[in-house]
């Protein structure tokens, strides 16, 4: 489904607060958002999207460990057949404060369609996304 | 074994450890009677439970920053950088999260990633990686108490190295380290590993080694009403003082509305003073703590130390023991060590300004005390009732039924129905009760609060107060007004 | 002119005002009619008297900056960084410290050595000097409305110029800029030549333009008794109020401690609106502004950002109509741009926070404010007595007598005679009276709480406690307690 | 007389605590102290010292244009015959925050014999002054 996305934070991030809110601003702004919550694994990610067919992953991360858990997810999204899927990154991807444009960077490097510094309101977020999948 | 409020055995603490100690090579440095000799030659202003005695005993209150990297020399001069620059009073080990979620394996690549990368891959120090002799290393490079500070559900294997390594004090609680900290960890098993903690804490102190304890009482920090966080921090803390710890610092997170916020922690003392005494617990050392905002920071550094500097004044106006720190980075993620000890350096201005003053008795306060210690009552006599008298076995039934709810926490084993908001002074009050047990004058009253808000606001009492609640100390106010 | 607290009749005020405009050059500048027309156009967002009555029916609290350099661009370029990254509710304008001794030519060599350097080598914006239409270009860049803010005792060219130049407020009086700024000017005259600054904006009122005036509420702004310059404050302005100004702003500089400040604001406004009624003065626009402490300042910039918030926080829990805001450099002197605006960031961050709040009422509070009420008291009713009934008579015999007497003035007109300290709680107490006409009752008070810090240190009530004190919050604590 | 001091604060500045602190302590050391007070002028600091016959003269200046105010006091004082007076400075000597070394240069190159940054405590500069005066 053209609107289903899945959402999650990855690795072993518990911050909930901000995955709950993500959750009713999508849903709020018509998609059909399938939560994993936190705690989830890249293999968490690739299985709910290819059992809803969804058109884009949302992978959080809050804790600094984002780096190395998001290492590989675009190679593991290809090999599992999830060729077209969008990868949208956001919240508080490296340990410490950096600057934005290399880590950003990085974040593409790996695959990754979009990346959001911390602090970004959900409704860029659906914006881009709406203007991704060619919605409204 | 079954889960039941009641001090292990000798044999039952013996039988579980074989097994906790096994469970990563670095276990096999820990032997209770070595570490029993070493923790006795650490000095005075080395031990936690001693020096936040002597706050108590002096009215101070003390600053403690959170801190951690991967690798042992870089976090030696991290925490040597916040006592010497920034003049900490007390010092953390904030744990990474691998660890946390014991996936020591996944430390072992962090810590290698690390030494690559020449900066820390992880969010905090990985001791049970480290191991005792390196936990040692640490406090003998330092001259004030270290704290471990992390979010485990299991932290057996990390208490039994901390307190082996001389750190003399443990945050967390079979609660507030699982429900906000996992996602599919059952609360039957995270407080029994904590009785264990609790109970490894009760054995030095028999021992005659002192050493403290800390339920975490921010909880999500997120909106969480005060007497839900009073409700579980009393509820660790008798689970806690029953396997005999003895140094016990019970916590509370800033909610942002001076009136609400000491209100709070006076209750939490008077309370808990009145539990223990109840069932019968004598000799323990209670003392606070409160965490100034956990909540979402304003980017701007400057405005970041508008509200580090507000919470340390709440700390000092409501008189805790001590206040966990924030820094000018909060927004950003992970501080630097300047950063960090600049959140302290602020904390310790406002709370030396403000040492000689507490907030004063007011009808207003006196209010809120009464109305705090009603709804922490309500909760907690519930969690009895369902236990059948134990509080154990009350907590598990608790959380099953939504007796205890914990707002935005992660956990499955959280029923997830209840709803803060803020009222129009910014006090933090219940919008949706789910399932908690409160009597019909309280639920009134906290449901009136919030029409006055939403007839202000001229919008309706909903999940969208709540969401704007979230995101308004980051842009500047408490109150989530909607925008004109 | 013989001083009397009366209103200036048409013939004196334009007799004194060819002399006043023929003092400098840009003086010809400034034409009444011209200017009036110029100030009726001033939109209501850039009108002083207009924002602040705004911020007092919305009980919220301003923030405003000190600022001011040499240049005019580069006074521009100020300007709008504290308006637009600073986010300041109010600007100023800080007048140099030659213009503040109408020292004009030497105003002259500082522009030009500022031009020549290539950096502001006055520490403020000489208006005199630059004249109408450069104080016009500024308020022409802004948004917000623009006051001067110096210590100028003789200050009726200036405050023609900035009038006339759309500037819509004027601080100081003929006390508050005399006696901490001067060495030997007599009240007689600064006292005169304020009621001309007056006077000038009693006229703009008359001509239906809101002019807002403020007297210098901190006065030496070191340990100022708060009876003391309440006592002040009330006496500017009722002598503002004669001469026809009608949004006035009384001042209070903070001491630190929150009961005494939070007593002394509420004090100042109940107290003045008393003897405005008892004296007949309607439709006066009472407003407050709150000083962040004034006293010195740590040097390290977090603890800094420390002792700004704190200010705000009591400014905000006050209900302070607005509060000037000191920056992180305030140690070091006068701050670039970067740092005033992060003070005023940090300033905005814990006003906004604590909007919604006020500081309760208790008994502490209430008996405060009485014994700041009564001290002020006993000092006004001794200035009326003086005076025969005529307070600006009253005001000159209270200082030639020592009834009226600020702490660490420069002024040889001061009778530098009292004595202040602080007692346990870190209010400002009377250490010596000198000749201040308090009761027995208030004497003994101020006494025994002192005496009852000196027994807690160990040491005997005396002048060392007031140097300890003055170091205190610039070294971390607001009491200077010995050193241990 | 060897123990003899002119203090006060040159030019346009009326910051008087420092001055009234500096006052008690210096005259708490033993030292005989000619207080000027604020707002005074070179030739003031000048006149007080011929007529007290000091050895020193302490500048203080808060307000930051002591750069401009201080400017050929050295010379003003040869010229009236004060020629081994000792001069001492200190206080917020420039506008704005400025690196200390580069200000202490210009004050020294000026003919100052010790010059101070802000915070200086009273007892560092009374023991210099005694070291200096060969007093104790």
């Amino acid at each position: 489904m053209k609107n289903t996305i899945v959402l999650g934070v990855i690795g072993a991030d518990c911050h909930a607060v901000g995955n709950k809110v993500l959750d009713y601003a999508f849903t709020e702004a018509g998609f059909h958002v399938v939560n994993i919550g936190v705690l989830s694994s890249q293999e968490d990610f690739i299985n709910a999207a290819i059992e809803t067919d969804a058109s884009a992953i949302l992978v959080s991360s809050l804790y600094g460990h984002g780096e190395m858990d998001c290492r590989g997810l675009r190679e593991k999204c290809e090999e599992a057949g999830l060729k077209d899927i969008l990868l949208y990154a956001g919240g508080n991807l490296v340990v410490g404060k950096q600057e934005w444009e290399p880590v950003k960077k990085r974040f593409e490097a790996m695959g990754f369609d979009r990346v959001y510094p911390p602090g970004t309101p959900p409704e860029q977020s659906i914006r881009d996304l709406k203007a991704d999948l060619n919605l409204e | 074994m079954e889960l039941q409020n009641k001090k292990w055995t000798e044999e039952e603490f013996l039988k579980v450890r074989e097994e906790v100690l096994n469970q990563w090579p670095t276990g096999k440095e820990v032997d209770l009677k070595e570490a029993a000799e070493y923790l006795k030659k650490i000095p005075d202003n080395k031990n936690f439970a001693k020096r936040l005695k002597k706050a108590k005993e002096e009215g101070v209150t003390l600053a403690q920053p959170r801190a951690g990297v991967a690798l042992v020399d870089a976090h030696i001069e991290l925490l040597q950088h916040l006592q010497n620059e920034g003049g900490a009073d007390l010092l953390p080990s904030t744990i990474d999260s691998y660890t946390r979620q014991n996936r020591y394996e996944e430390c072992e690549v962090g810590i290698q990633e690390s030494i690559k990368e020449k900066r820390s891959m992880l969010n905090g120090f990985p001791a049970v990686n480290h191991g005792v002799k390196n936990c040692r290393r640490v406090v003998e490079a330092v001259n004030l108490p270290v704290q471990a500070r992390h979010g485990t559900p299991d932290s057996r294997l990390l208490a039994e190295i901390i307190h082996a390594g001389g750190w003399t004090s443990n945050e967390g609680g079979g609660i507030s380290y699982n429900i906000p900290y996992a996602k599919s960890v059952t609360l039957e098993k995270s407080i029994l590993d904590w009785q264990y903690c609790d109970r490894l804490v009760g054995i030095y102190e028999e021992m005659g080694i002192e050493i403290n304890r800390e339920p975490f009482g921010p909880l999500t920090g997120t909106l969480v009403p005060p007497s839900m966080s009073n409700a579980v921090a009393i509820i660790e803390g008798l689970l806690a003082v029953e396997q005999g710890v003895k140094s016990l610092t019970l916590g509370y997170g800033q909610c942002g509305n001076l009136i609400q916020d000491v209100a709070a922690m006076k209750a939490l003392v008077a309370q808990a003073e009145e539990y223990f005494k109840v069932y019968g617990y004598k000799d323990i050392d209670l003392t606070t703590v409160f965490h100034q905002w956990m909540g979402g920071f304003p980017t701007d550094e400057s405005r970041a130390f508008g509200v580090i500097s507000w919470g340390a004044a709440t700390a000092a106006l409501s008189g805790a023991t001590k206040v966990i720190v924030k820094t000018p980075h909060e927004a950003a993620g992970i501080p630097t060590k300047e950063a960090n000890a600049a959140g302290i350096k602020a904390t310790k201005q406002v709370l030396s300004l403000l040492k000689e003053q507490k907030l004063e008795t007011s009808k207003a306060l006196e209010e809120e005390i009464k109305l705090i210690k009603a709804e922490t009552k309500c909760i907690l006599d519930k969690v009895f009732e369902l236990g059948k008298g134990d509080l154990a076995v009350g907590t598990v039934k608790a959380f099953e039924t939504g007796v205890l709810d914990i707002p935005f926490a992660p956990s499955k084993y959280n029923a997830g129905k209840i709803l803060p908001a803020r009222d129009n002074n910014g006090a933090v009050r219940y919008l949706e009760f789910g399932n908690i047990p409160m009597s019909k004058e309280i639920k009134d009253f906290n449901r009136e609060l919030l029409e006055q808000r939403a007839k202000l606001e001229g919008r309706n009492v909903g999940f969208q107060m709540t969401i704007d609640d979230i995101y308004a100390v980051g842009k500047g106010s408490l109150v989530g007004r909607p925008e004109k």
